[in-house]
C-alpha cells in the first residue's frame, strides 16, 4: 500500500516503514502549532544532523529544557505570552484560567497528553503532603490562597482564584517554568497511591533511594532531564542516563510544532552535550567542537574565537546580553555595621558612589566600547524602556560625587586622603564577589581606582556564592557584586518583583526582602520610605488586572529604583559571543541573550535551526 | 731531606737491609704555613664559607638572589612605573623594544612612539612603532609617584620613559599596567612568601620529625598518626575551610600572611616523616651515644648531631619547597583563595595568565614564569653550594 | 713453596700520594717503595698516621675522592695471568680491569671493620656476594662455603651468624666477618690493614693461622699492616718501617728485629710493653708529652690516693639481646666487680664476650636487664641505673667513655675542634676561647697536630681518630673513664705516649679507669686489678700479678699462651695451641663447666683472686686442674 | 615482624576514625550547606530553586538531624559499602564514581611510574656525575618541571597538542568513546590522551625526586661500606644499587604514604584544567558546592589510601633498615 512519507524526517522513515512508529498524522496533535518560517524571515530547512554543544557540568543538561523552550505558554519575541503546548488559554477577570490542550497531543512515548496529567500533578503531587510539604508552588498561591482546580473535560482544565493572579502565566512561560502537569501514566508506578507496593519496594531498592518520595521526586525531574524514561513534550528527548560525560538527545516523534509546510519540527535530529571543564570550552569551540555555543564563552574570548573561525568552521556573532547590567555593585542596606548602614542608606552616598565611576573607561577597557554605560534598569528591548532610568546617576562626575559625599557627612579625610565615616573610621569598603570571571575582577579594580579619587578605598574579596549570600544576609558584607536585573527586557505583564523587596536573595535589602517574602515572619520590616513604596507597588501589581495598570506600576517602580540607586549598575547591553557553525541555518544574526525571558536560544525557536547538509553532519566527529 | 732514596731489589732478589740515613727528630713537625694556621682554628661556619666560595655557580646564584632580595627593598625606585598605574591607551601592548640606534645614529637607549589601532572586527588592539617619534629613556628621573613602603611619598625612579613616551619593556596587561613594574613589585610578595612558608613547614617538620625519630616509642607512634591524619586530609578542602575561617575584615596583607602560614602548615608532614625515618637509623650510631654520655639535652642531640647528617636532603628539599611555595599561592588563586588586589605577586600574575586566550594572543603575559624559573634555579644551585659546603667529604 | 714465590707479586715504586684539605695539598706518602713477593708476608709498620692505609688504598685504587697519586708506579704481577704486570696507579679508577683485581685477585681487610660493613645487609649476604662475584657457586653451596668461612674465622655458630646484621655483632665479630669477606675469594694478594685489632689473642692466633694456611696452600702473598710487633715477628718475612710517609728502614724480619738501626725503629721496639716490666716501670715513648693540667675550673679537687675506697660497685649485671628469630642471646650474665678509686681496672676476654656491653651498661648507654651499678661519689653512693632524666644528665660528666669504634663515635659532620669542644659546650665549661685553647692542649696530649682541628673525622687515620676519641673523653675531666680498646689502633710508640698520659692523669687527678683491651701486655702495664671474661661471664678476677703469674682458669691460661711476642726466638706454635675455640667450655676441665644452671660460683683463691668454677670445688682443686 | 604488622594494622582503625571525623568536621565547617549553595548558584544565573523541593530534599537526606547523628550514619554506611548520596547529582556516590575512579587510578599510577622511571636514572646519574654538564642540564630540565605552574603547562601542552597533533582538547579520550564500553579503540584513545596529564602531573614530582635522590645519594656515596663493596670488585652500577642507593632510599620509602595523596591531589587542579574524566574535578566541584557526602566519601577514600600508604611505608622502612625493624620502638 503506497504511503506518503515525504514529510517525514528521514531518520524516522525506517521505523515507520517497519511499523515501530506511527505515521506523522497519528503522531501530531490535530492542530499542531505551526511556525511560519518565511514570515519570520527564516528559511524552511532540511532534516538531519547533530547539533553539538559543550557544557561545563553534568547538571547543565537542563539547558536542553531551557533551549528547546516548549512550555504550556511561551513568550514570543514581542514579549507577549502565547500558547505553545496549549492550544488556547482563556482568562476571566485575571483570575480564572481555562487551559485548552491540543487534541491528540501525545507524550514522547506516544501516550496521550490529557487533563489527567494535570489532575495527577495537582491532586497527587502538589497537594500530597509527603511530596510537597509546603504545598503547591508559590506562583499558584495568591495571598495564601490555593486555586480551585477543575478538570473540565479530557483536554480542558481550569485554575480559579478569588483574586487576580497575573503571575500565573508568566510562571508557566518561564525559562525555568512552573510545571503543573506530569505524565501520569508513567509517574503512577512510583506513587504510593497507585503503585503495587512490592514493585515499588523493588524500585526503591534498585534506585538506592530512601523512600518512595525520593523515588518519585527523582523520576519526575523534567527540568533537569536526568531520567531518559520520563516522557517529555520537548523537541528532543534525553537518551543518556547520568552519570555520563556525553549526553545525547533524540528528536521527539510526537513533538507538537510543525513548519509552514506541515513538516514536524525540529529539523535537527540529535543534540549532544559533552561535559568538560568549563574553562576549556573556548579552546574546544575554537577547535570547532561545537555547533551552537554561547554558554561558557565570554566576551573576553571573542578575539580568540574570531581568530579560530576559519579553522573551526564557525562564525562568532555578538548578541546583546539581557541583564540590567553586566555587573552591579549592591550596597547592603541591611548591613550589620551601623556606621556603614547609616551611610549606605543615605541616597547621596549611593549616588556619589555611582557617579564616581568612570563607566566610559570601563566600557572601553573591557568591552571595547561595545557595551552601554548606564544604570541597572530595563533595556531598550523592553517596552518599558526609558532612557531617563538608564542615565540616572550614571554620568561620570567626580566633583559631584565629592560634593554629595561631603554633604552626606563624609567630609573629613585622613592623611592618605581616605574619607572618614561619621563615626571616624576610614571609608574602606570590602566588596564581596563570587566572580569567577576576570571581567568582574577587572571592573572592580577599575572602580577601585575611581573611588580612590573620591576618597573611598575598595577591597575586593572573593568568596563562594553561597557564602556571599550568607554574609549578605547576615549583614557581614557591606557591598556585593552581582549581575543586574535578571530580566531587563521585561514587559508589564511580568512580575516586577526584582525591583522591590520581595526575597532574601536581593542583596541590596536581604532582610527586607525576607520580611516581605515570609510575610513578616522573618527579616526586618522595610524602613526606608522608598522601599516601602516599592513593596506597596509590587503588591498593587499582584492585584492588577489590565496591562495598562501594570505598565504604570512598573514605570513608577523603575523610576524609584533609578532615582534611589539601590544598585549601582555599571555597563549594560554588553555583548555575548555566540558561536554558530557555518552550516547551521536560521540562527539570528543578532539577538538578546538572556535567561528570562527568552530562555537563551529558546525564544528564537531552536527547533527551527537546521544544518545545510543535514545528513552529512552525522558523519562529522562528535567532538 | 734524606740522601738515600730507597730502591727496591730486582724481583725475586733478597731484600737488602735499608736504613734511611736522614737525621731523625721525633719532635720535628712540618712548619705550618700561614694558610694552615688560619685554617686550623677556624670555626666550622668559616670553613663552610670558604668551601662555598669555591662553588662558582652557587656564588653566582647567591649573588643573584641577594640582588633580587635587595631589590624588593627598593621596588618602587626600580620599577619604571607605579604598578597600579593604568595606561588606558596601551592595553595589552606587547613588549616594546628599547633601541640604541636610529637611522644608524647612536642616540642612547630610547623607544619609539606607539600608535594604536583598534581592530573592531577582531576586537583587538594593534600597536605599531612610530619611528618618527623618539623618546630617549631617562635615568634617575621623576616619574609616577608612589609611597615608598606605603610610607613616604616619592617619585624618583631608576629609569623612566622619555617625556611623553612609553617604556613597556615587558608589555602591558589587560588593564594597561606595565608588566615589568608589576613583576618588580610582585617580587616582594613572591620572594618572601616562600621563605615564611618554608620556615613554618621546615620548623615543624624538623622539630616534630626529629623528636619522633629520636625518641621513638609512643611519642613516635602518636606523631606518626597525627601526620597520617594531616596528610590524608587533602589540601583543597582544608584550604577552602581555612580560608573561609579567615575573617573578611582582614586586610590583604594579613590575608597574605594567613595564606603563607597555611601553605607552611600543610607542608611539614612529608619532611617530618623523612626526618623521622632517617633519625630512626642514625640514632643508633655511636656518636649519638657519645653525645648522650656527655649529658647533652635532646634538642642538642637532635639538632647538633643528628640533623646535620640529613643536611643534604634538607637543603635539597628546602630549595625545592621555596618555588613550590611561590607557586602554591598560584594554586590558591586558582581556587579563588589567593591574594587579592591591590597586592600583586608572581603567582597572581601567572594566575591571570591561566587562559588559553593569553597563551595564544598575548603570550608576553606568561613572562612571570621567567623570574620564577630563574629564582628556582638560583635557589637550587645555591642549595648545591650549601650542600657541598656542609659536606665534610669534599 | 712454589716457584712463583721468587717473583714479586706487588711492587710499589716511589709512590707519592697527596690529599687536598681545605684547598691545600698535603703530601702524606712521599716516595715509598716496597715489594711483596709471592707467597710471602710483608709487614708494614709505622707510626699512626704515617700513610700505611693510604698505601693500601692506592693499591686497591680506592683512595678517597680528595686523594691523588701523583707519582710512582704500583705494579701488580698476577700469577694467574703468567705474571703479566699491570700498573694499578695508571688504571681507570672504576674501570673493568681494576674491578677484576679488586676482591678477586687482591683482597683487602679494612682497618675499621666496625664501619666498613653495610648496616642494612646481613654479613652472610655481604660475604657471599664477594664469593659469587669471583668464584660463582650454586646458591646452596655458596651458603655452605660462606658458613664454612665464617667458622674458619672463629664464628661459633656460623649458621646463625650468617643472618646477623653488623650492629648485632661485637667489634671482634665484625672484624672476623671482614676477614671472611677478604679471604673467601682466595686472592693472590691479601692486604690486611690491622686485621686483628679487635680480636682477643686466641682468636687472633686462630686467624693468623688461617692466613698462614691459605698462604702455604695457594701461595697467597700478604701485605700486613699492623702495630703489633708480636704479630709481625710471628708472621712476617720482610718488614718495612714507615714514618711520616717515608720508609725509614726495610729488611727481613731478622734484620729488623735483630739489627734495628734507625732510631725510630729502635724506639718502636723499646716502646712496646711486655709482661716482664716491673711495677712502676714506665714505657719509653718516642715523644713524651707532659700532661697539661686543665684550667682551674675544669679541675676537680685532687683526691687522696691513700684510701682506696671503691668508686664503682657493679653487681650481677645481666643483659640479653633479642634476636631476629625470637631466641635471645645472653650477652652478659651475672657480672660483678668493684673498681677502687684511682685504680685502673682491666677487663680482658674473648671477643664477643660482653665487655663492651658491660661498659655500655655502666654508662647507661644500654639498659641492663638486671643488676646494679653504684657510683660512690664523694657525697655518697649514687645508684647509676636508677638515675632519671635531669639527674642523669648532670651525673654524666662524672663518667666518660672511649668508644671501641673510633669511626662511628665521631659525628661525621663536625670538625675535630667541634667534637672536642662539644662536651665542654654541653656542660657549659669555659668560654669560647678557653675551650679552643683546651682543645689544642688535648690534641697535643694525645699526640695529634693541632692543625688537624679544622678537619673532619673521615680524613684521619684510624689511630688518629682513636686519639680524637680519647681527647674528647678527657675534655670533661671525668672521675671514671671507661676505655674500650683505647689504643688498639695505635702504633706502639704513640700507644706508649697515650698510656703514659693516662697513667699521669691517674696519678695527678686521681682518675679511675675501666680498661678494656685485648692486648694483654697493655692491660698488664695499666691495670692493677684484672677481670677475664668469657661467654658473658667473668671467669677470673684478681690482682695483676696473681692473674698473670698464677692463672687458674683454663681460658685465662689459653689467653696468656696465645700472646704473640715481638721476639723471633719465642714464636707462637700455631699448630699446637689453637685448634678450636679456647673459650669453648667443652675444652675446659670439668671443674669449670656448668653441670647445672647456677652450679658455678666464684671461688676465692686468696689475695682477692677469684675464679669461676663449680661450687663443689675448693681452691686447691682449681689450682691443681 | 608479623606482630608488628598486625599491630600497625590495628592502629589504622582509630586513625581512620579520627580522620573521618575530621573530614566530616571540615565538611561541616563552612557555615552554609549544599542547599544554600544550590540556591545561590541558581540565583546567579537567574534561575530559582524551588524552596519546597529543597525542604523536601533536606528532610530526605536527614539534614534536620544533628551532625553527630549524620556522621555516624555516614560512617556506618561506609562500613556497609554505602558511601552516601550525592545531593548534586542526586544519585548514590558509588554509581557516580565508577569509571572515574578507574581512570584516576590509571592516571595516578602512570604518573607515579613515569616519575620513578625518569627520576631514578636521572637522580643516580646526577649523583654519580655531580657538577658535570649532564648534571646541570638534567637539573635544569627537572627544575623547569617544578617551576612552571601545572595549569599553565597543561594549557599550553594541550593547545599545541591540538594544533600540532590534532588531539581533541582536554579529556582522557575522544568524546566518541565517552559512553562506550571498554574496547581496544577506546584504550588506544585513552593512551593517546594519557601522556599529557601524566607528564604534566609528573613534571613537578619528578624534578623534586631527582633532587632528593641526588642529595641523598651523594651523601651515601662517601660511606665506607661503599668502598668495601667496591673493594670486593663489584661493578659500580651493582654496588651502587645494592648499597648507597638502598640506603638513600630511606627518604623515598618514608614518603610512600604521601605519594598517592600527593599525586591525586596534585592532579586535581590539572584534571580540572585538562577536563579529565577523573575524580579530581568531581571532588573539587563537590567541595565547592558542599555536596558533602560525595566529597566526604572521596576524601575518606583518599585517607584510606594514605593510611595504607603509610602502613606500606612503615613496613618497607622496617624491611629496608634492620636497625629500625629490630630495635624499632624504643632506644636500646
Ligand atoms: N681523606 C683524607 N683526607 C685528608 N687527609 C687524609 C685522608 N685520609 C688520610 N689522611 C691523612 O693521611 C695521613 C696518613 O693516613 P693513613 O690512614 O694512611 O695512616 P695510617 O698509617 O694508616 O695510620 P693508622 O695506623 O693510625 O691507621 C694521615 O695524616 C691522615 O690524616
Ligand atoms: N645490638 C645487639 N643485638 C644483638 N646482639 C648483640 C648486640 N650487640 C651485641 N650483641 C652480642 O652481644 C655479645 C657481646 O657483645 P659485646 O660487644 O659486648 O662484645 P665485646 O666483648 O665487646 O667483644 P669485642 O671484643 O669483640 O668488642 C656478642 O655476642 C654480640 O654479638
Ligand atoms: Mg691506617
Ligand atoms: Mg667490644
Amino acid at each position: 500500500e503506497p504511503r506518503d512519507l515525504s514529510l517525514e524526517p528521514p531518520s524516522f522513515v525506517r521505523d515507520i516503514w517497519e511499523g515501530r512508529l506511527p505515521e506523522l498524522a497519528q503522531r501530531l496533535p490535530q492542530d499542531p502549532r505551526v511556525i511560519d518560517l518565511p514570515a519570520m524571515g527564516r528559511a524552511p530547512g532540511h532534516y538531519g544532523g547533530t547539533m553539538r554543544m559543550l557544557m561545563g557540568d553534568q547538571r547543565d543538561i537542563r539547558m536542553m529544557t531551557v533551549y528547546s523552550y516548549a512550555r504550556l505558554v511561551v513568550f514570543d519575541l514581542k514579549g507577549d505570552i502565547v500558547p505553545d503546548i496549549l492550544a488556547k488559554v482563556d482568562i476571566e477577570q485575571g483570575r480564572i484560567f481555562t487551559l485548552h490542550l491540543r487534541k491528540g497531543h501525545r507524550w514522547s512515548d506516544g501516550h496521550p497528553f490529557t487533563s489527567e496529567d494535570f489532575r495527577y500533578w495537582w491532586d497527587d503531587v502538589a497537594n500530597n503532603a509527603h511530596l510537597s510539604p509546603d504545598g503547591p508552588p508559590l506562583q499558584l498561591v495568591v495571598k495564601g490562597e490555593r486555586p480551585v482546580f477543575e478538570v473540565v473535560d479530557e483536554t480542558t482544565v481550569r485554575f480559579m482564584w478569588s483574586t487576580p493572579n497575573p503571575g500565573f502565566l508568566p510562571a508557566l512561560a518561564g525559562a525555568q517554568p512552573v510545571l503543573i502537569m506530569l505524565p501520569a501514566h508513567y509517574m503512577k508506578q512510583f506513587h504510593q497511591r497507585y503503585a503495587d507496593p512490592v514493585r515499588l519496594g523493588a524500585l526503591i531498592r534498585g534506585e538506592r533511594v530512601k523512600g518512595w518520595g525520593a523515588l518519585h521526586d527523582r523520576m519526575a525531574r523534567s527540568y533537569r532531564p536526568e531520567n531518559p524514561d520520563l516522557p517529555t513534550l520537548s523537541a528532543w528527548m534525553p537518551t543518556t542516563k547520568p552519570p555520563a560525560e556525553f549526553f545525547v538527545f533524540k528528536r521527539n516523534p510526537y513533538y507538537h510544532r510543525v513548519d509552514e509546510q506541515g513538516r514536524q519540527l525540529p529539523y535537527v535530529d540529535e543534540v549532544t552535550m559533552s561535559i568538560g571543564t568549563s574553562s576549556l570550552i573556548p579552546a574546544k569551540v575554537a577547535a570547532g567542537a561545537a555547533d551552537l555555543q554561547a554558554r561558557y564563552i565570554s566576551f573576553a574570548d571573542y578575539t580568540f574565537l574570531k581568530e579560530g573561525e576559519h579553522n573551526g568552521h564557525y562564525h562568532v556573532r555578538l548578541w546583546e546580553r539581557g541583564e540590567g547590567a553586566y555587573v552591579t555593585l549592591v550596597p547592603n542596606l541591611n548591613v550589620a555595621d551601623p556606621g556603614w548602614r547609616a551611610v549606605l542608606r543615605d541616597v547621596r552616598v549611593r549616588r556619589a558612589l555611582s557617579v564616581a565611576i568612570n563607566r566610559r573607561d570601563i566600557n572601553q577597557v573591557i568591552f571595547f566600547g561595545l557595551g552601554h554605560e548606564g544604570a541597572n534598569t530595563v533595556l531598550p528591548g523592553s517596552p518599558l524602556y526609558d532612557s531617563r532610568y538608564d542615565h540616572a546617576w550614571a554620568q561620570y562626575d567626580p566633583a559631584l560625587a565629592n560634593k554629595l559625599l561631603d554633604e552626606a557627612g563624609l567630609d573629613k579625610r585622613d592623611d592618605d586622603g581616605i574619607r572618614l565615616l561619621p563615626n571616624g573610621r576610614r571609608a574602606e569598603i570590602t566588596i564581596e564577589t563570587a566572580g569567577d570571571n576576570t571581567e568582574e575582577t577587572d571592573i572592580l579594580e577599575l572602580v577601585g581606582y575611581d573611588w580612590e579619587k573620591i576618597g573611598i578605598k575598595l577591597y575586593a574579596r572573593g568568596v563562594q556564592r553561597d557564602l556571599l549570600r550568607r554574609s549578605v544576609i547576615a549583614g557581614n558584607a557591606t557591598m556585593a557584586v552581582w549581575p543586574g536585573l535578571d530580566n531587563a527586557t521585561a514587559g508589564p505583564n511580568m512580575p516586577p518583583d526584582s525591583l522591590a523587596p520581595t526575597s532574601s536573595m536581593q542583596f541590596q535589602w536581604p532582610l527586607w526582602g525576607q520580611y516581605v517574602d515570609t510575610m513578616g515572619r522573618e527579616g526586618e520590616k522595610p524602613d526606608l520610605p522608598a522601599a516601602e513604596k516599592l513593596v506597596d507597588l509590587a503588591k498593587q501589581w499582584r492585584r492588577s488586572v489590565t496591562p495598562e495598570e501594570r505598565r504604570q506600576i512598573w514605570e513608577k517602580m523603575l523610576q524609584i529604583n533609578a532615582d534611589q540607586v539601590f544598585t549601582i549598575g555599571i555597563v549594560n547591553r554588553t555583548s555575548q559571543p555566540v558561536v554558530v557553525n557555518d552550516r547551521l541555518r536560521n540562527v539570528p544574526e543578532v539577538g538578546i541573550y538572556s535567561f528570562e525571558p527568552g530562555a537563551y536560544f529558546g525564544i528564537y525557536l531552536i527547533d527551527t535551526f537546521w544544518f545545510e547538509d543535514g545528513n552529512a553532519a552525522l558523519e562529522v566527529k562528535r567532538d | 731531606m734524606s740522601a738515600t732514596t730507597h730502591s727496591l731489589p730486582p724481583p725475586g732478589a733478597p731484600l737488602d737491609h735499608f736504613v734511611d740515613d736522614a737525621p731523625f727528630d721525633p719532635y720535628a713537625t712540618e712548619p705550618m704555613t700561614k694558610a694552615q694556621e688560619r685554617i686550623y682554628l677556624a670555626s666550622q661556619l668559616t670553613l663552610m664559607w670558604w668551601k662555598f666560595k669555591r662553588h662558582r655557580l652557587a656564588v653566582v646564584s647567591g649573588l643573584f638572589l641577594a640582588v633580587l632580595y635587595a631589590s624588593i627593598l627598593i621596588s618602587e625606585f626600580l620599577a619604571p612605573y607605579n604598578y597600579t598605574e593604568r595606561h588606558t591607551d596601551f592595553i595589552r601592548s606587547p613588549p616594546q623594544a628599547v633601541h640604541l640606534f636610529h637611522d644608524g645614529n647612536f642616540i642612547g637607549p630610547f623607544t619609539y612612539g606607539l600608535t594604536y589601532t583598534l581592530d573592531m572586527e577582531k576586537l583587538r588592539r594593534n600597536y605599531t612603532e612610530d619611528t618618527s617619534r623618539i623618546y630617549p629613556v631617562r635615568f634617575f628621573c621623576r616619574g609616577d609617584s608612589y609611597r615608598f613602603w606605603g610610607l613616604v611619598e616619592g617619585n624618583l625612579h631608576l629609569v623612566c620613559p622619555g617625556e611623553g613616551g612609553t617604556l613597556f619593556v615587558l608589555g602591558t596587561d589587560r588593564l594597561g599596567r606595565d608588566m615589568l613594574s608589576r613583576l618588580i613589585y610582585g617580587a616582594r610578595i613572591s620572594l618572601t612568601i616562600g621563605l615564611i612558608g618554608i620556615s613554618v613547614s621546615f620548623g615543624l617538620g624538623i622539630i616534630i620529625g626529629g623528636l619522633a625519630g629520636y625518641y621513638g616509642g609512643w611519642f613516635d607512634l602518636l606523631t606518626q598518626r597525627a601526620i597520617e591524619v594531616v596528610q590524608s586530609l587533602p589540601h583543597i578542602p582544608l584550604w577552602l575551610a581555612l580560608s573561609s575561617v579567615m575573617p573578611p575584615t582582614w586586610s590583604p596583607l594579613l590575608v597574605y600572611f594567613g595564606i603563607t602560614i597555611i601553605l607552611g602548615l600543610m607542608d611539614w608532614t612529608g619532611l617530618a616523616r623523612a626526618v623521622r625515618s632517617k633519625l630512626l637509623s642514625l640514632r643508633e650510631d655511636d656518636y649519638v651515644v657519645a653525645a648522650q654520655l656527655m649529658g647533652a639535652k635532646t634538642p642538642r642531640i637532635v639538632f647538633r648531631h643528628l640533623v646535620p647528617g640529613f643536611m643534604s636532603h634538607l637543603i635539597a628539599m628546602a630549595t625545592i619547597a621555596i618555588p613550590s611555595m611561590i607557586l602554591g599561592e598560584t594554586a590558591l588563586s586558582f581556587l579563588g583563595l589567593g591574594l587579592r588586589p591591590p597586592i600583586t605577586s608572581w603567582g597572581v600574575m601567572l594566575n591571570e595568565a591561566q587562559n588559553i586566550n593569553i597563551v595564544v594572543l598575548y603570550p608576553w603575559l606568561i613572562l612571570p614564569v621567567v623570574p620564577v624559573i630563574a629564582v628556582i634555579l638560583a635557589f637550587n644551585f645555591l642549595g648545591d653550594g650549601l650542600r657541598d659546603a656542609a659536606d665534610p667529604y669534599r | 713453596m712454589k716457584e712463583t714465590a721468587s717473583k714479586d707479586l706487588l711492587r710499589i715504586e716511589d709512590l707519592h700520594v697527596s690529599f687536598a684539605v681545605h684547598g691545600q695539598l698535603n703530601e702524606v706518602v712521599k716516595g715509598i717503595s716496597l715489594r711483596v713477593p709471592a707467597g710471602r708476608t710483608v709487614a708494614l709498620v709505622g707510626e699512626s698516621g704515617s700513610g700505611k692505609t693510604v698505601i693500601s688504598q692506592s693499591v686497591m685504587g680506592l683512595l678517597p675522592r680528595n686523594g691523588v697519586v701523583h707519582g710512582g708506579r704500583i705494579l701488580f704481577a698476577d700469577p694467574a695471568k703468567e705474571g703479566k704486570v699491570i700498573d694499578i696507579a695508571a688504571l681507570d679508577r672504576d674501570g673493568k680491569k681494576i674491578r677484576h683485581l679488586r676482591g678477586g685477585r687482591i683482597g683487602m681487610i679494612f682497618q675499621e671493620p666496625m664501619s666498613s660493613l653495610s648496616p642494612v645487609h646481613t654479613i652472610g649476604d655481604q660475604i657471599q656476594e664477594a664469593l659469587q662475584l669471583h668464584r660463582p657457586h650454586p646458591r646452596k653451596e655458596a651458603r655452605a662455603v660462606t658458613e664454612e668461612m665464617l667458622r674458619l674465622v672463629g664464628f661459633r655458630n656460623p649458621h646463625h651468624s650468617y643472618d646477623q646484621y653488623p650492629f648485632e655483632l661485637s667489634g671482634g665479630l665484625r672484624q672476623r666477618a671482614m676477614l671472611a669477606m677478604a679471604l673467601i675469594c682466595r686472592p693472590a694478594l691479601l692486604i690486611a690493614d690491622e686485621p686483628t685489632t679487635a680480636l682477643d689473642v686466641t682468636i687472633q692466633a686462630q686467624v693468623l693461622k688461617l692466613m698462614k694456611e691459605l698462604q702455604s696452600e695457594m701461595g697467597m702473598a700478604i701485605l700486613l699492616i699492623t702495630h703489633d710487633l708480636g704479630v709481625v715477628a710471628n708472621m712476617a718475612d720482610e718488614v718495612v718501617v714507615v714514618y711520616r710517609g717515608r720508609v725509614m728502614e726495610a729488611g727481613t724480619v731478622d734484620d729488623i728485629f735483630r739489627h734495628p738501626r734507625h732510631p725510630y725503629l729502635k724506639a718502636l721496639l723499646k716502646a712496646s710493653p711486655d709482661f716482664d716490666m716491673a711495677e712502676g716501670e714506665r714505657l719509653v715513648a718516642l715523644r713524651e708529652v707532659p700532661p697539661t693540667a686543665p684550667p682551674a675550673d675544669l679541675r676537680h679537687e685532687p683526691v687522696l690516693r691513700a684510701a682506696p675506697t671503691p668508686l664503682l660497685n657493679v653487681r650481677n649485671l645481666r643483659k640479653t639481646y633479642g634476636s631476629k628469630h625470637g631466641a635471645s642471646i645472653v650477652a652478659v650474665e651475672d657480672v660483678s666487680f668493684d673498681i677502687l678509686r684511682g685504680q685502673c681496672f682491666g677487663l680482658v676476654g674473648e671477643s664477643g664476650s660482653g665487655k663492651t656491653t658491660v661498659g655500655n651498661m655502666i654508662m647507661r648507654a644500654r639498659s641492663a636487664d638486671s643488676g646494679s651499678v653504684i657510683f660512690n661519689d664523694r657525697t655518697g653512693p649514687v645508684d647509676v641505673l636508677a638515675l632519671q632524666d635531669e639527674e642523669l644528665r648532670t651525673f654524666r660528666p662524672r663518667m666518660q667513655m672511649i668508644f671501641q669504634d673510633p669511626v662511628s663515635s665521631l659525628s661525621p659532620r663536625m670538625t675535630v675542634l667541634d667534637i672536642i669542644r662539644e662536651p665542654m659546650i654541653v656542660q657549659g665549661r669555659g668560654t669560647d676561647a678557653e675551650q679552643k685553647k683546651r682543645a689544642v692542649e688535648l690534641m697535643e696530649c694525645v699526640g695529634l697536630d693541632p692543625r688537624f682541628l679544622s678537619r673532619y673525622p673521615h680524613s684521619f687515620s684510624g689511630g688518629q681518630r682513636q686519639r680524637i676519641g680519647i681527647a674528647r673523653a678527657l675534655a670533661l675531666n671525668p672521675d671514671l673513664i671507661i676505655c674500650d680498646e683505647p689504643v688498639s689502633a695505635l702504633d706502639v710508640s704513640v700507644q706508649a705516649q697515650v698510656l703514659n698520659l693516662l697513667k699521669d692523669l691517674q696519678a695527678s687527678l686521681g682518675l679511675t679507669y675501666l680498661f678494656v683491651s685485648h692486648n694483654l701486655a697493655v692491660v698488664h702495664y695499666m691495670a692493677e686489678q684484672i677481670a677475664v671474661m668469657a661467654r658473658g661471664r667473668i671467669v677470673e678476677i684478681g690482682p695483676r700479678e696473681a692473674l698473670f703469674r698464677r692463672p687458674a682458669h683454663p681460658y685465662t691460661r689459653a689467653l696468656l699462651k696465645a700472646v704473640p711476642l715481638p721476639d723471633l726466638d719465642r714464636k707462637l706454635d700455631f699448630d699446637v695451641a689453637f685448634t678450636g675455640g679456647a673459650s669453648d667450655p667443652a675444652s675446659w676441665p670439668e671443674e669449670f663447666r656448668a653441670t647445672a644452671p647456677g652450679s658455678l660460683e666464684m671461688i676465692d683463691l686468696g689475695g682477692g683472686h677469684f675464679v669461676l668454677a663449680d661450687r663443689a670445688c675448693t681452691a686447691r682443686d682449681v689450682t691443681a686442674a | 615482624m608479623l606482630r608488628y604488622i598486625l599491630r600497625r594494622i590495628l592502629i589504622m582503625v582509630p586513625t581512620l576514625l579520627v580522620t573521618s571525623a575530621l573530614i566530616f568536621t571540615v565538611m561541616e565547617l563552612p557555615p552554609s550547606d549544599y542547599f544554600e549553595t544550590l540556591q545561590a548558584e541558581m540565583a546567579a544565573q537567574g534561575e530559582h530553586a524551588d524552596t519546597s523541593r529543597i525542604e523536601f530534599l533536606k528532610r530526605e537526606y536527614g539534614f534536620d538531624r544533628p551532625p553527630v547523628e549524620r556522621y555516624f550514619r555516614w560512617i556506618g554506611g561506609f562500613v556497609r559499602g554505602d558511601f552516601g548520596y550525592s545531593f548534586e547529582y542526586e544519585m548514590p556516590v558509588r554509581d557516580l564514581v565508577g569509571e572515574r575512579l578507574g581512570l584516576t587510578i590509571l592516571v595516578s599510577f602512570s604518573t607515579i611510574l613515569l616519575t620513578w622511571l625518569v627520576a631514578f636514572p636521572i637522580g643516580i646519574y646526577s649523583a654519580t656525575h655531580p657538577y658535570s654538564w649532564g648534571d646541570y642540564g638534567l637539573t635544569f630540565v627537572g627544575l623547569l618541571g617544578i617551576a612552571v605552574p601545572h595549569f599553565l603547562l597543561a594549557l599550553i601542552t594541550m593547545y599545541f597538542a591540538n594544533v600540532w597533533f590534532g588531539l581533541s582538547i582536554g579529556g582522557l579520550m575522544d568524546p566518541i568513546y565517552f559512553n562506550e564500553p571498554m574496547s581496544w579503540a577506546k584504550v588506544q584513545s585513552i593512551l593517546a590522551h594519557l601522556w599529557i596529564p601524566v607528564i604534566i602531573i609528573g613534571a613537578g614530582g619528578t624534578g623534586t625526586m631527582v633532587r632528593a635522590i641526588r642529595a641523598n645519594l651523594l651523601d651515601e656515596l662517601q660511606k665506607q661500606y661503599y668502598v668495601t663493596a667496591k673493594a670486593k670488585g663489584l661493578p659500580p652500577g651493582k654496588a651502587l644499587v645494592k648499597y648507597p642507593l638502598r640506603m638513600s632510599l630511606n627518604f623515598f620509602v618514608s614518603n610512600i604514604g604521601d605519594i598517592l595523596p600527593t599525586v591525586v591531589s596534585g592532579s586535581e587542579l590539572t584534571a580540572v584544567v585538562l577536563s579529565l574524566q577523573t575524580t579530581g574535578p568531581l571532588l573539587l566541584r563537590a567541595l565547592q558546592s558542599q555536596d558533602m557526602y560525595l566529597a566526604g566519601s572521596f576524601l575518606l577514600f583518599l585517607s584510606c589510601l594514605t593510611v595504607i600508604g603509610v602502613l606500606i611505608s612503615d613496613i618497607a622502612l622496617a624491611f629496608l633498615d634492620p636497625r629500625i625493624r629490630l630495635q624499632g620502638g624504643s632506644l636500646k
